[in-house]
């Protein structure tokens, strides 16, 4: 047993309605990759803002290599080397990559007036970048690239500093297959260095390959603390939930009915090429692909939230025009996006008003809106999709990551579409809330709405889809019906240079 | 399929709501109340039933404009018109009535037509032009509508309205003038419309976050035509109650209300971020605006000092409610 | 006897023109023993700031309200409501009609104006070419200051050839002075609505070598005075603002006491220039100080203008 | 240490950089441009070196306060303030100058000082008393420093400074206009502040994502300080301008400065969003509103119909710059 370099002790945090954490103990040792683990809203990332000095604990202490920490503030944690990359991206998107690496701790020329050695941090980024084997600009604009290379500059970043304990919360949910194995290198290069590291993530099989010790909370408190060797995904899972899941991928089979949608040749330029595709009703369409191939745009521009340059749309065999996001909800087809902050919720606004928010016609009543049954079936689907919030009027922002992303789904729900496409729709969501996203789609199926899915988790496409496309650089691939598909076929598929050349 | 849980959850949801409203007012209300406190042991004159008239009555105007101007805040916009709509809206109707003798009627909705008009075309400036921002749009409208109204009244005042239009500025029922009747009445509609109809939802999601209201299939340029041609119609509508209170239209009215609407509803507790606002905070803002500026003609102080005392004033104001907030 | 309570409400009181009406005002009161308040809005541009300033003026039980309303028209019905209250009502500087007015004291912006366009011709000679630069456009009280002097020139071959508005601002006036400049380079005058904008042109003027110019401004605040003293400006326009004050304090005085008053009581407006700035600037003693004139003059001007 | 490869990435960056600037001034210059065309044939005498010079100099005061406007608006804030601290900073500095007899260079150390200072409490009501949004803490200067600035000089203008400060104002060397020189020095120095120092590029993040900026480490407060701070020392640098072209420090100077160093801002293509602006742009901005009134001066339009074609051609220039983003 190493030595303890932090210990948090009967640390409690409580919000207005949440005790979201209840004498919570966590023992972290020098050198060791601990995991937190836990459902949405199990109080992981609290814990971690608390540690951080983001938060002031209601309670509790926290020690660090057996010191008493008393005040605490960002700023002061920072100086400790206790650096965190937090759940949500902090980056400024108007500013280049150099910038964001250094924002705060500039190399300075002539350190009086803060003249900035641009010089010498570019090449310091760019070393920085290549450690991580990143191909990314030190001058690239942050808004100019994917969320995944935005997760790497954000570990770029906080590995340009002197670091001690490293935080990671959920930094695989934005990142591609290629991308988590340099960071679980990079992770292994820093443990072997003496770096303590505490790491988020729902994927428990990244947790069984990077992890040393698993801490597990549940509902704000703690479970238990255990060796990753010791225990099997299984286990884990019954920590965390507090009971088994049999099924992670429990797909009910349904009679494929009619032609829902259908996009022909739809291309745009740069990003789509020529993708045709078919959805029916009662069944789910997986695509696939490598992060980056075009898969967002792809669903963006059918539900016409970006314009395409040419193709035809048809939906319920009759071809339709789409221009716009609310002539796709006309039609009854919805798109929950993959990025639930910036474009799915209103955060500053209630859990009731983002569930009716796409569908507010439904209430009118007259001229007014009728509360009573927006609350009913907002608690509706509060109930049905579990979501952990003290009330219908519970502010979005104050929810956690994964009960957000049950928000967004629930307002799509509440639409009654007939035609849903998911983008990631599992994105930072814990298994046992998994297992309720895949059961809603089975609802779905079986009520006969036809679902595309999005995912850059392979065995979720496998284990839901029936059909599958495989996307690369903005073309399809390959297409395979689920029984035939394998990791491999889909791998070897998406990794097919598709050659866009439209652009022009 | 409803629960006695299911229920639970709904009930506490709705006392929630009405707490939260009311502790919200209370922001600004309790900046209110505390001026009034300070102005009642300053000047005898102040908790005086003809006095308190008065404020309501001079409040009457901005806290219509300002409503307007709450919906352009509350997309994250402005609307630096307001001002220059009213008086261009005014003008047109005080001509069409007293130098082209139409039916005043008739003129009084010629005056809502035009202010509607000149907000609708701001809002389409903003959404067909995609001009970056509403500064400009109406930045620019704020330039034209002035000098139409300068143009069409050849830069001189038009008078001579009848009884019943000069009432609606300067009449009382009972003791209450019958501007802030109006005001009352625009106040408890918008509350509805903000509230309780899709349009109103709409506009709160418009500036929560346009893109996921764009994504949740909302015609977001829809909204924002509809936002602004709504400020436009409530500066007409605070133009009607100035046309009445001084029985006249010049082209010169108006001048700087859009920082007196601005102020009202961000003392209001509206964010210039969007999304964040409601028209009660609005009312009382331009209630504050008022009873500072009364208060200090009631002890007759200096316009120069009175501008530096209006200056703390509003910053006091703003204080006091953001010490509220630290507290809760 | 008792002390009358009266309210003076100006329509602003950010220029020297105002602070002098109050000047006058003031001193009425001390003389008679008035219990005086003197207020106006911000600036002459808000009309209903100063309708609501009346309104305010009601219920604080004054007798008597002497005002220079900014928009005749739009003070009618507070001050037919004031005097419906018994509360008497004196209109000094600008005049408006409306039932039950006391009386009225001074001349007014048109007819000064239409002094000034008088002026202008007869120093041109009956003809040349005139710039006026003006008060934001509407501004009533511009509006009626470039009419009466147009209507001072009527009849000679004295021609405006550019009306351009300055806002009122010095510094604009320098731009929009040299703007004139290029495209009238042959300008002989320039007439501007206010001092400000007249000592803006002046300085315009003098730089682009137009020295030659003539310039003449409105008001007559020691400024100008100090500029026509040095020989730049070459006229201001002044209605005799201590005068105003004074008088409209005086007749309600009066009028409370039971006198009666003369319906409308004219106060003298003159053109400074050369002939009589020293004078003129003797008669600031009035409103102000000797040391605040030596603050606004110089003392060695001061020393001068009252050695003579 | 330093490869071949390093210095590669580094001129490459730097490449981008330019081509960038180029065409982020390209934007609003464009609009400046077709202007200047269109004057050019309306008017023989807009292309002229006098006239041409004129408008530098026209255009000086505003470029100015506007780069202080420009750092408020790049944090998504405001400074409404810029047109009274102006006003402020020149008064003060008149009176010690000609009224106490103060020596006329520390008069105007003196005017900086009064700006900087009263910028500098914009920053601190806005920080160190939370208040929810710059517009209030400026709103709320912008009254008390124009209230001080009418008590200190008695509503009187102050007149007769030496012949240096009057070259500030309105001197020349060769065709050139001392006070554009000024401009032009106070630009590139923005230039270096904005691009190449901590403080620059931290506004930017600031502006871009405050809460990303302060969890970066970075002390926003004190950043938001400074933003203030440099905006009312560059007002008072405009007022310094203005005191010599004038030779005179009077307390209604710069009456609504504020809208037009905002519009020189937004027309030279920043956004009330934050983080997005350049200084060059913002001098092009400038360099829009002044070719305007110029032209509309030479034009001979009445000045109602100016502010209608003001109103329009605002809206015009931007949307020249919309056109040609959508090209892009
Ligand atoms: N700022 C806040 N205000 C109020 N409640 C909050 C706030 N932040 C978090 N909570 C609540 O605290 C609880 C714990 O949230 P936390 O974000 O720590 O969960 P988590 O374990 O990180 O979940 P996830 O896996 O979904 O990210 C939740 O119930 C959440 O709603
Ligand atoms: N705002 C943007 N500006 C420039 N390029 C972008 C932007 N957003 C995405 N891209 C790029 O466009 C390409 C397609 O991205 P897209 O998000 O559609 O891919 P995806 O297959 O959905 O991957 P992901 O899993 O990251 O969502 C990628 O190379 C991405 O980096
Ligand atoms: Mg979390
Ligand atoms: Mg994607």
């Amino acid at each position: 047993m190493g030595e303890i370099f932090l210990k948090m002790e009967k640390v409690t945090k409580i919000f207005p309605g949440v005790k979201a954490l209840d004498e919570i103990n966590l023992e972290v040792e020098t050198g060791e990759i601990h995991v937190l683990l836990g459902e949405n809203g199990a109080g992981k990332s609290t814990l971690i803002k608390i540690l951080t000095g983001l938060y002031q604990p209601d309670g509790g202490s926290i020690y660090i290599k057996g010191d008493a920490v008393k005040s605490n503030s960002p700023q002061q944690a920072l100086a400790a080397g206790i650096v965190p990359i937090y759940q949500e991206l902090n980056l400024i998107q108007e500013l280049d990559v150099t910038e964001n690496i250094f924002m705060g701790r500039e190399i300075k020329k002539i350190e009086r007036f803060g003249i900035l050695d641009r010089e010498k941090m570019e090449n310091r980024t760019k070393e920085i970048l290549t450690e991580l084997n990143q191909n990314i600009s030190p001058t690239a604009l942050i808004q100019d690239l994917g969320v995944g290379k935005q997760q790497m500059v954000e570990i770029g970043k906080a590995l340009s500093v002197d670091v001690n304990l490293l935080i990671l919360d959920e930094p695989t949910s934005a990142l591609g297959k290629d991308e988590v194995k340099e960071l679980f290198r990079t992770m292994r290069h820093l443990k072997e260095k003496g770096v303590t590291i505490i790491f988020i993530s729902h994927k428990l099989d990244e947790v069984k390959e990077i992890g040393d010790r698993v801490t597990v909370l549940r509902d704000g408190k703690y479970i238990s603390t255990k060796n990753i060797a010791d225990v099997s995904e299984d286990d884990l899972v019954r920590e965390m939930v507090g009971r088994d899941i049999k099924n992670q991928f429990p797909k009910v089979k349904i009679e494929k009915g009619a032609e829902a949608l259908r996009v022909k040749n739809l291309s745009r330029a740069g990003v789509v090429n020529n993708v045709s595709l078919r959805a029916y009703r009662g069944k789910v369409l997986g695509i696939a692909g490598l992060v980056g191939s075009g898969r967002t745009e792809l669903v963006r521009t059918i539900i016409g939230a970006d314009r395409k340059d040419s193709g035809e749309i048809y939906i319920h065999g009759q071809k339709v025009e789409i221009n716009h996001p609310k002539d796709a909800l006309k039609y009854g087809m919805v798109l929950l996006t993959e990025d639930r902050k910036n474009q799915g919720l209103f955060l500053d606004q209630t859990v009731e008003f983002n569930c009716t928010s796409a569908n507010l016609n439904k209430y009118k009543q007259n001229v007014l809106l009728d509360l009573t049954r927006q609350k009913e079936d907002t608690v509706g689907l509060i109930r049905s999709l579990q979501i952990k919030t003290p009330s219908t009027q519970t502010k979005v922002k104050q929810l956690s990551g994964g009960n957000q992303q049950k928000v967004v789904i629930g307002k799509w729900l509440n639409t009654e579409a007939d035609i849903f496409i998911f983008d990631e729709p599992t994105r930072g969501i814990d298994v046992g809330a998994k297992v309720e996203v895949y059961n809603v789609i089975n609802e779905l199926t079986n009520r006969g709405v036809a679902v595309i899915m999005v995912s850059s988790e392979l065995p979720e496409i496998l284990g839901i889809s029936d059909h599958i496309l495989v996307i690369s650089e903005g073309k399809v691939t390959a297409e395979f019906e689920a029984e035939e598909a394998t990791q491999e076929k889909i791998m070897s598929a998406a990794t097919i240079n598709g050659g866009i050349n439209n652009a022009v | 399929m409803q629960s006695k849980e299911a229920v639970g959850i709904n009930i506490s949801g709705g006392t929630t709501n009405w707490r939260k409203l009311l502790f919200d007012k209370l922001g600004s209300l309790l900046g209110l109340i505390v001026l009034m406190i300070i102005l009642t042991f300053a000047s005898p004159y102040f908790l005086t039933v003809n006095n308190l008239t008065n404020v309501l009555q001079q409040a009457s105007i901005n806290a219509l404009v300002a409503s307007g101007m709450l919906l352009a805040i509350l997309t994250a916009g402005i609307d630096l018109s307001v001002g220059s709509v009213l008086a261009l809206s005014i003008s047109v109707s005080g001509i069409v009535i007293i130098n082209f003798g139409l039916n005043p009627v008739l003129g009084i909705l010629a005056c809502l037509f035009v202010g509607g008009t000149a907000g609708m075309t701001n809002g389409l400036l903003l959404t067909k032009l995609r001009l970056p921002h509403p500064f400009i749009a109406t930045l620019g409208m704020m330039n034209v509508a002035r000098g139409l109204a300068l143009i069409i009244t050849g830069a001189s005042p038009v008078s001579g309205f009848p009884d019943w239009i000069q009432f609606i500025g300067s009449g009382y029922i009972g003791p209450i003038p019958f501007s802030f009747i109006l005001v009352i009445v625009a106040v408890i509609i918008f509350h509805y419309f903000l509230n309780r109809t899709t349009l109103g939802r709409h506009i709160y999601a418009v500036g929560g976050n346009i893109e996921a209201a764009r994504l949740s299939g909302i015609d977001t340029d829809r909204v924002l035509t509809w936002v602004y041609t709504i400020s436009g119609f409530m500066a007409a509508m605070g133009g009607i109650v100035l046309m009445g209170k001084v029985n006249a239209a010049y082209p010169l009215a108006g001048l700087s209300y859009e920082l007196d609407a601005i102020a009202a509803v961000i003392i209001g507790g509206a964010s210039f971020l969007g999304g964040v606002g409601t028209i009660w905070g609005t009312l009382i803002g331009a209630m504050i605006i008022a009873v500072i500026r009364n208060g200090l003609n009631l002890l007759g102080v200096s316009p120069d000092l009175q501008t530096v005392v209006i200056g703390a004033v509003i910053i006091g104001a703003v204080y006091i409610d953001v010490l509220r907030r630290q507290k809760k | 006897a008792e002390e009358y309570k009266i309210s003076v409400v100006l329509k602003a009181l950010n220029s020297d023109y105002w602070k002098s009406v109050k000047a006058g005002a003031e001193a009425a009161a001390e003389k008679y023993g008035v219990n005086l308040s003197v207020i106006g809005p911000n600036n002459e541009t808000q009309v209903i700031q100063q309708i609501n300033l009346l309104e305010d003026q009601l219920v604080k039980g004054v007798q008597g309200l002497v005002v220079a309303p900014l928009r005749p028209q739009a003070a009618k019905t507070v001050l037919e409501k004031a005097v419906s209250r018994d509360i008497a009502v004196i209109t000094i500087d600008t005049d408006a009609d409306f039932e039950g007015k006391t009386s009225f004291a001074g001349t007014g912006n048109f007819q000064a104006a239409e002094k000034a366009g008088k002026y202008f011709a007869d120093i041109l000679a009956g003809q040349g070419k005139v710039a006026i630069i003006r008060g934001a456009a509407g501004d009533y009280i511009h509006d009626q200051r470039v009419d009466g002097f147009m209507q001072g020139i009527e009849g000679t071959a004295v021609e405006v050839v550019s009306v351009q508005p300055a806002d009122s601002s010095r510094g604009k006036a320098v731009n929009v002075m040299q703007n004139i400049i290029q495209s009238y380079p042959d300008v002989n005058a320039v007439y501007a609505t206010n001092d400000e904008m007249a000592l803006g042109a002046e300085r315009a003027l003098k730089s682009a070598n137009q020295a030659g110019v003539k310039v003449m401004g409105f008001d007559g605040s020691p400024d100008a005075l100090k500029s026509i003293r040095n020989g730049e400006l070459t006229a201001t326009v002044k209605q005799d603002s201590y005068g105003i004050g004074y008088t409209g304090v005086e007749l309600m005085v009066k009028h409370l006491a039971g006198e009666t008053v003369a319906s409308e009581v004219p106060v003298p407006t003159f053109i400074i220039d050369q002939n009589n700035v020293d004078a003129s600037i003797r008669d600031l003693t009035k409103a102000f100080s000797r040391d605040r004139l030596e603050v606004l003059f110089g003392e060695d001007v001061i020393a001068e203008v009252f050695a003579e």
